[in-house]
């Protein structure tokens, strides 16, 4: 299949339409070519996946050789495995229902065009991303979706907030991507070269397992990970990062864009493998994250807030995944992840749609019977959100636990912070609903959403609840998975805890059973909530750690203490030439006596030589 | 040569002084005549010290210096006098030190 | 021949542009163009179609396109000799496509004498292609003095309000480093005497002298000084930002875009080859300076609230990058320091001519009193952007594939300078986006009129945009234009020492 | 006296029997104009008969004067320098009373001179300061409307008088041990007599004194800024230029001929002083807002450059390219400073700012007067070292000098002193490039052709050099071997 290049060039193709004709053009054709791009290229995906499934054989593309330096030749080139078709296919599809539903969300918004420009950029950057067979093409891609989620974040551009919130996702991500830049320094320093297989074969031959090298290296890559994927400890820009419009975040902060670094981790999983200590820290760092994340979205008031922190959290999950060497259960996870995780946003842009931009949890109520729809996909996205049996989350999630369970040593651990996260995210998904959903009224919507809205929110609900079903095409690409063989126990824990979870939430935030005020008025509950609620107040600590510090600096150095010695040279000399100046006294007598001290002078100087 | 002989070193000596003498006049004195006439001594110490060399070596060299030097005194001199007249007519004074517009 | 009619046809040029303002205000600015465009075209057309080798010297300075050698001075051995090689071609056509972007930028901005202006800037870039062209050293050296006087009269006649301490300060700095610059040629021309019993400053007999160490050492420094003055490398950079900021738009455009490059040109052409091994042990230093600048220049950027002054100071960071390359000393870092030059060369020269759009329609450069300018100007800002992500090392465009090469090249040598410079990919993006932020970006002043981009003023920012995506996307070309002379460098020193083969587990375990 | 020592002589005779003719001109017929024109006349004629003088070189004529090509090379200098300044000087001095002396004196001062150039001897010496001295008193003075030249000539005739008188003390002592006069006389008398040191150290000092004291070396150098500020300005150039250099030809000559170099003291003193000249010149003119002094103080410096040059001789291998270094720097710099003084006497044309330019009155030159100003231009770039200027290839000269002999510290101390330099001749031109109605004070300035002529001629000489210099430099190293 040649006209593999066309996947990512008819977004960008589109992207670059749109933004020459500088917002001169009619919304119908932007909201056209918009989607109709994505579509296009979804459909072209559709075809590619098709083959693939037939022949499963891998695909590979070289358009022309980027740069040639010496040994280093970096290609512009695709390598289409199983692991690639998939992610090719989510970000494609889920990307098209966004850009249909953001047709209509976006419809009253002057720079309609720019929207659609960056989000068209953002979808080729992201398929560039997964589709790279070098890891320099995919560094291309990889800061593409950063730059498309720092024009997005920041796309109401009036508010400094928003502003801020995108340059501050930009640079935390910079950090990361600069971690792994320096990791792409070391790996072709070492390996010879940036393409992916050959590096990885390349590997397996330099190097042993445990070597100090290989670890120095996936820990770079990991950093770049880290940033784009919103972990610990470079997670603080995600939950800011909801400034943008809500079908963006949908997009890019839930669906596609932080899921790269656990794409770029399962690419290079034969590195991961050397190194068993990266390995280990990946796991811990997704538990660890998504622990944090989920008692963070306890507190949220914000709709959008919790779904980010819960986003960070499956996120979480991915990693732990990867972590534990279950990459094909990461990647399934990442792929019902973007579903539901799609699904949830779209419908809380619904509700936010509809509530005239009320984002407070607190201030809606009721809406089961006002927005049916949005209800029913609110519900089946929270279902699957907490794994509830039988959704897609529930199958995903559930294998990731089980191979946890299955690591020796650290496993039973880990599969224990994993079950406290599902139940937190029972918790937290239910409050959510309940909260928004049932009770009394306190805003009426002002509308209801058209079909361009609905119609997504449709497909994704049927995509949450089946999603389980699916099986990718990921046998020939990561090492097959020892079958877990857990006992029954194990299973109907994983089973139950969710449940648990939704039980505990109906309890504290719909039943009235036991109230979630007294909780929170104890010293205890309202410290912590106001912990969570700032989310861990690690914010505070980067700030006063890294910002006040540079401010500081910059502040500082602000006028060039440089100049300072160069300004003495030159006061130096105006001294010395005042001081000279004294001496053109105008009075003769004067002349004549320094003539004399002169003649005394030399005399002098040479009868010190002279002696 | 008959009569006492003067050694040279004393003549020099003399010239010396002489020469010293005419420098201090130069830096001492204000009045611009005066500042001229300590010129004419240092030029005359000169013009000694040369004959007394000459005479040391008995060559006419000495003397001949010393009528040039006489002659460029004489020109230095008349040269001043036509300036001291100026001066005494612009500045209404011969005092050099109230002669000090250029400076700085 | 051609090289020395094409500084000429520049010298001429200027002086049809004086005299044509006596006919009419505008023709000064056409003259010009037209002068230029035709230099660029003249230079292209006078290109060998194959490349002949001259013989130069034992140890290969690569192959020379053009050679030109008269007689001029030979009781000092000094001849008028030119020669065009693929890094002067280079740079050469750069220097042209910046002057055609000059001369745009100012196009309405000079009332005031716009002869005299337009003759200035040509006679700068006649100056400067001198630069480029010039294997004598003395001729050199002349150049190199003679390019100052038009731009110090461009920076102290038309700059702005504080142009006589900017332009002085230039001024002073460069001639004061340009003459220990004189100094050092002299002594090595008297070295050569030594050698080789005759005198003569010509490049190619003074290339691969044995110098005693200490002497080498200080007429390096001398070399050194005066190109890393003009580079500008921390801490000699403070001319910099004065100049930069009070000059009109046409002057920082040419000064960013092309008198920086000079000083980069003057190390990697005469400065390293001359002398190899003190070069070599100075490498160290050197690069220290380069990490220096490049996150320095970075930290004052972001410090700065002048726009003109926020880009000066990013140039003095990515130049930062130059050195490193230059002295990182493989081929990796030398492509990208080659590389560096040109696309900062665009992307400053881009924003500067923003910075000049902005100050003539808001008479203003301070962005305490900008923001929201994109709701007025939206051609302008997506511009701004571009050349903001480009500064800040998108990849995809020429900064990126420089900085990454440099990196690359530097990390096989000096892993943690590299990481530090890494750096520098962080703070530029600190600094690039608080300057979209404070212009473009934030609430709009509703009543503030903002008349954006013109045709004219898109077409030179639209052939920027081109040109650097063109360098990010296939920078091959430029790259194949550079090599020979890279390859020259690398036969300099043994190769057992910083030159570092990029085989497969070569260096990092090297200190 | 044979007809082959007259022809040696042509020079000095044509000047000779021109100032006679001056005076018989002047007694029979007052016109400043056909004076002005005959003196310019005579020392153009007296520079031409150089040539013809040279087929008689080297000769020497008594045991006073030596005609060789290096003192006719001069002599035609200073001739062309006095007759610039004649013709600068025309309608500068026709409007005082009585005019036309000036001319005579010109022509006498152009002699002494010359005479300089070609003295071997003591006697020779003496009348030719003396001649050139005493005429410059009298022209310092010749404005007789304002009272600061007449300041500024008594200040020169005391002081200056005082050096000769100090300068000749220490030739006493020397002929007093050595019994001779002639310069190279006195070298080998020197090398006989074992009792060199003794003697020598005061007689060398005295000398050194006196003559460094004309060339206003640091520290005898209080005397010029105020000297240059109150002499007419065209007085000033031929000052500056043609007493200096002939003065600075005389020590070359007598450091060469009595091989003074032998004596390494005085050498170092020289260096020394050469140090002090260069730092202390640049340092006073740096912020002097009045021109003449600033040029005055630059000049300075450039006796300071020109110092270097008795250093690099120490070591014989290299005393050619030195002293050819030192006679390129000084037509290189007498071309530059006649341009440059002349350009003020156009400049300052209004009866009030004439004695003191203000760096105010040149103010936006570049749009009133851009000839004017790119000439002045020029010739401040020539003076700060910029290439393409006879001062470059002059600076460029002493460099490759210093650099043959080594002298490290005085070459930094010739970059320190540019260095500083630039920024004062830089601030002239900036405020010549003041856009008008910037800053406040507009002079209007008349300017009449001839000078414009001249001056562009004089910028020729400056480009051109610089520009082309190697016929100049062969004709010099033809004039050594």
């Amino acid at each position: 299949m040649a006209g593999v290049w066309l996947i990512p060039l008819l977004p960008l193709a589109s992207a670059l339409l749109l933004i020459l004709s500088t917002g001169k053009m009619p919304r119908q054709l932007v909201a056209l070519l918009g989607a109709g791009s994505v579509g296009l290229a979804a459909i072209c995906v559709a075809l590619l996946a098709r083959d693939f499934l037939a022949d499963g054989e891998v695909r590979q593309l070289t358009l022309w050789t980027w740069l040639a330096v010496g040994e280093f030749t970096p290609r512009i080139a695709f390598y289409i495995d199983g692991l690639t078709v998939v992610m090719m296919s989510v970000i494609t599809g889920v990307g098209f229902l966004i850009h249909l539903y953001s047709i209509e969300f976006m419809w009253d918004d002057e720079s309609i065009c720019r929207y659609f420009a960056y989000m068209n950029l953002f979808v080729a950057a992201m398929l560039v991303l997964v589709m790279a067979d070098n890891l320099l093409l995919l560094y291309l891609g990889w800061e593409g979706v950063g730059l498309c989620s720092y024009l997005l974040v920041g796309f109401w551009y009036r508010d400094p907030a928003n502003g801020r919130a995108a340059r501050k996702a930009f640079i935390v991500t910079r950090v990361g991507d600069t971690a792994m830049a320096l990791g792409l320094f070391l790996l072709f320093t070492e390996l010879g070269t940036l393409d992916i297989q050959p590096m990885l074969v390349a590997a397996n031959s330099h190097w042993q397992v445990g070597d100090s090298l290989p670890i120095l290296a996936t820990a770079l890559l990991l950093g770049g990970a880290v940033g784009k994927s919103a972990q610990l400890p470079l997670h603080t820009w995600l939950p800011d990062a909801m400034a943008g419009p809500t079908p963006v975040s949908a997009l890019i902060h839930a669906a596609t864009m932080v899921t790269a670094g656990v794409y770029l981790i399962a690419r290079t999983f034969g590195l991961f493998l050397l190194a068993p200590p990266t390995q280990e820290a990946v796991a811990w760092i997704g538990l660890l994250t998504l622990l944090l994340a989920a008692f963070a979205a306890l507190a949220q008031s914000d709709i959008k807030r919790i779904l980010a922190y819960s986003t960070i959290s499956q996120i979480g999950y991915m990693f732990l995944a990867l972590g534990v060497g279950a990459y094909a259960s990461g990647i399934f996870h990442l792929v019902t992840h973007a579903f539901f995780k799609a699904l949830l946003f779209l419908a809380a842009g619904a509700v936010i749609h509809c509530l005239h931009h009320e984002h407070n949890i607190f201030r809606m109520g009721g809406l089961r019977t006002r927005l049916p729809v949005i209800f029913w996909s609110f519900l089946i996205g929270s279902a699957a959100l907490a794994a509830l049996p039988f959704t897609s989350g529930f199958y995903s999630k559930d294998a990731i636990l089980l191979s946890a369970w299955e690591i020796p040593g650290i496993g039973p651990w880990l599969w224990a912070g994993g079950l406290l996260g599902a139940m937190l995210t029972g918790i937290y998904s239910f409050r959510l609903v309940f909260v928004v959903f049932f009770g009394s009224a306190h805003t009426e919507p002002d509308r209801q959403p058209g079909w361009k809205m609905a119609t997504p929110l449709i497909v994704l609900c049927v995509l949450s609840l089946l999603g389980g079903l699916l099986v990718l095409p990921l046998s020939g690409v990561f090492p097959p998975a020892a079958h877990p063989a857990a006992s029954h126990a194990v299973e109907y824990i994983s089973i139950g805890t969710p449940l648990l979870g939704l039980l505990l939430a109906y309890l504290l935030f719909l039943g009235r059973q036991l109230s979630i005020d007294t909780l929170a008025d104890g010293p205890l509950g309202r410290g912590l909530s106001d912990l969570w609620l700032k989310g861990w107040r690690i914010d505070q600590l980067y700030d006063a750690v890294w910002v006040r510090p540079y401010l500081g600096l910059s502040h500082w150095w602000r006028n060039e203490p440089v100049d300072r010695i160069y300004n003495a040279l030159v006061s130096l000399c105006q001294w010395a030439h005042h001081r000279l100046c004294a001496l053109q006294t105008g009075q003769l007598r004067w002349y004549a006596t320094s003539m004399v001290f002169g003649l005394v002078l030399l005399v002098a100087i040479m009868l010190r030589n002279a002696t | 040569m008959s009569g006492l002989q003067i050694p040279m070193e004393h003549v020099l000596a003399l010239a010396g002084l002489l020469f010293s003498c005419g420098l201090m006049g130069l830096m001492l004195r204000r009045n611009i005549i005066f500042m001229l006439m300590s010129l004419e001594v240092m030029l005359n110490a000169v013009a000694l010290a040369f004959v007394a060399a000459g005479a040391q070596w008995g060559q006419a060299d000495g003397q001949i210096i010393f009528l040039l030097i006489l002659s460029v005194a004489a020109a230095e001199v008349a040269v001043g006098l036509g300036l001291v007249l100026q001066i005494q007519r612009r500045f209404k004074t011969l005092d050099m030190d109230q002669a000090r517009r250029l400076r700085g | 021949m051609s090289m020395a009619v094409l500084i000429l046809m520049l010298l001429g040029g200027g002086l049809l542009a004086w005299q044509s303002e006596r006919i009419h205000p505008d023709l000064p600015r056409w003259t010009a163009l037209a002068t230029v465009i035709v230099a660029l075209v003249f230079l292209l057309v006078s290109l060998p179609p194959e490349q002949p080798t001259l013989p130069t010297d034992p140890r290969g300075t690569g192959d020379w396109l053009l050679h030109l050698k008269l007689a001029w001075m030979p009781r000092f051995g000094i001849a008028l000799e030119l020669a065009l090689d693929g890094l002067s071609l280079l740079l050469l056509v750069l220097t042209l496509l910046l002057g055609l972007i000059a001369i745009a930028s100012s196009w309405s901005e000079i009332d005031f004498k716009p002869g005299l202006f337009q003759a200035n800037l040509l006679w700068t870039l006649a100056g400067v292609c001198g630069v480029f062209l010039a294997v004598d050293m003395f001729l050199f050296f002349l150049f190199w003095e003679v390019m100052l006087i038009p731009m110090y009269l461009l920076i102290a006649i038309w700059g702005h309000e504080n142009k006589t301490y900017a332009a002085t300060k230039f001024f002073i700095f460069t001639q004061a480093s340009g003459l220990l610059m004189l100094l050092a040629i002299v002594v090595l021309a008297w070295q050569g005497l030594a050698a080789s019993g005759r005198l003569s400053f010509s490049y190619f007999d003074l290339l691969g002298l044995t110098l005693d160490p200490r002497l080498g050492w200080w007429t390096m420094l001398g070399f050194f000084l005066a190109f890393t003055v003009k580079l500008p490398a921390f801490p000699f950079h403070t001319w910099l930002p004065d100049a930069h900021t009070q000059a009109p738009t046409a002057g920082s455009v040419l000064l960013a875009g092309i008198l920086l490059k000079t000083g980069a040109y003057g190390l990697l052409r005469f400065c390293i080859p001359l002398f190899p091994e003190a070069s070599l042990q100075f490498a160290p230093i050197a690069m220290g300076l380069g990490v220096a600048g490049v996150i320095y220049g970075a930290v004052l950027a972001f410090a700065q609230s002048d726009f003109k002054r926020l880009v000066a100071y990013s140039s003095v960071s990515h130049m930062g990058f130059v050195l490193l390359g230059l002295y990182a000393w493989n081929q990796l870092a030398l492509q990208g320091a080659v590389m560096q030059m040109v696309a900062h060369g665009i992307s400053t020269a881009a924003l500067f001519m923003l910075a000049g759009a902005l100050q003539q329609r808001l008479h203003t450069r301070d962005m305490g009193r900008m923001g929201g300018l994109w709701h007025q100007a939206p051609r302008m800002g997506a511009c701004a952007m571009f050349f903001a992500v480009a500064s800040l090392g998108l990849p995809g465009l020429g900064n990126f594939v420089a900085e990454f090469l440099v990196l690359l090249g530097l990390f096989a040598v000096q892993p943690w300078l590299a990481a530090l410079a890494a750096l520098g990919l962080i703070t530029a993006a600190i600094y690039s986006l608080w300057m979209m932020q404070q212009t473009f970006q934030g609430s709009p002043d509703e009543q503030r009129k903002l008349a954006d981009f013109d045709v004219r003023e898109m077409l030179a920012m639209g052939t920027m945009v081109v040109a650097l995506v063109w360098l990010g996307l296939y920078p091959q070309p430029v790259l194949d234009l550079a090599q020979p002379v890279i390859d020259s460098l690398q036969h300099l020193v043994p190769s057992d020492n910083a030159v570092v083969a990029l085989a497969p587990g070569a260096a990092v375990n090297k200190p | 006296m044979t007809v082959m020592d007259f022809q040696a002589l042509l020079p000095l005779l044509v000047l000779a029997a021109g100032a006679t003719l001056l005076m018989l001109q002047i007694a029979w017929v007052r016109s400043p104009d056909l004076t002005g024109a005959l003196a310019a006349l005579i020392l153009v004629l007296a520079a031409l008969s150089c040539h013809f003088a040279v087929a008689a070189a080297p000769l020497q004529v008594t045991p006073l004067l030596l005609a060789d090509r290096y003192a006719l090379l001069f002599c035609t200098l200073f001739c062309l320098a006095g007759a610039v300044t004649a013709l600068l000087s025309r309608d500068y001095v026709s409007q005082g009373d009585q005019p036309e002396e000036f001319f005579l004196l010109l022509v006498l001062a152009t002699m002494g001179a010359c005479v300089l150039a070609c003295a071997v001897h003591v006697a020779s010496l003496l009348l030719g300061l003396e001649l050139l001295s005493v005429s410059l008193y009298t022209l310092i003075a010749y404005p007789n409307k304002s009272i600061l030249p007449l300041e500024a000539a008594v200040k020169y005739l005391v002081l200056s008088g005082a050096a000769s008188a100090t300068a000749l003390f220490g030739f006493a002592l020397l002929y007093a041990a050595t019994g001779t006069l002639g310069f190279s006389a006195i070298g080998q008398g020197l090398e006989e007599t074992g009792m060199g040191q003794s003697v020598l150290l005061p007689a060398a000092v005295m000398i050194f004194t006196g003559l460094a004291f004309k060339l206003s070396v640091v520290p005898f150098h209080l005397w010029t800024p105020d000297v240059y500020d109150g002499a007419p300005a065209p007085v000033t150039g031929f000052l500056a230029s043609v007493a200096k250099g002939a003065v600075f030809v005389v020590l070359l000559r007598l450091f060469l001929d009595a091989n003074l170099f032998r004596y390494y003291r005085l050498v170092e003193v020289t260096g020394l002083l050469a140090i002090f000249s260069m730092v202390a010149g640049n340092l006073l003119a740096l912020l002097q807002t009045n021109i003449k002094r600033m040029l005055a103080y630059s000049s300075i410096a450039h006796i300071g450059y020109l110092l270097i040059v008795l250093m690099v001789c120490t070591n014989s291998a290299n005393q050619a390219l030195a002293v050819e270094a030192a006679i390129f720097y000084l037509i290189a710099y007498t071309a530059t400073t006649i341009a440059a003084f002349g350009l003020l006497t156009l400049i300052s044309c209004d009866p009030s700012g004439r004695e003191n330019i203000q760096l105010q009155q040149v103010s936006g030159l570049f749009w009133r007067q851009p000839v004017l100003a790119c000439l002045m231009l020029v010739a401040l770039l020539s003076l700060a070292g910029i290439p393409l200027t006879a001062g470059f290839i002059a600076k460029f000269y002493l460099v490759n000098a210093a650099v043959s002999g080594h002298h490290w510290i005085l070459l930094f101390s010739l970059v320190l002193g540019s260095s500083i330099g630039i920024y004062y001749y830089l601030r002239v031109i900036h405020y010549m490039a003041r856009r008008p109605g910037e800053h406040g004070t507009e002079h209007e300035t008349i300017s009449n052709r001839r000078g414009r002529i001249l001056c562009g001629l004089l910028i020729a000489c400056i480009l051109l050099p610089g520009i082309a210099p190697q016929s100049l430099m062969q004709y010099l190293r033809a004039i050594l071997h």
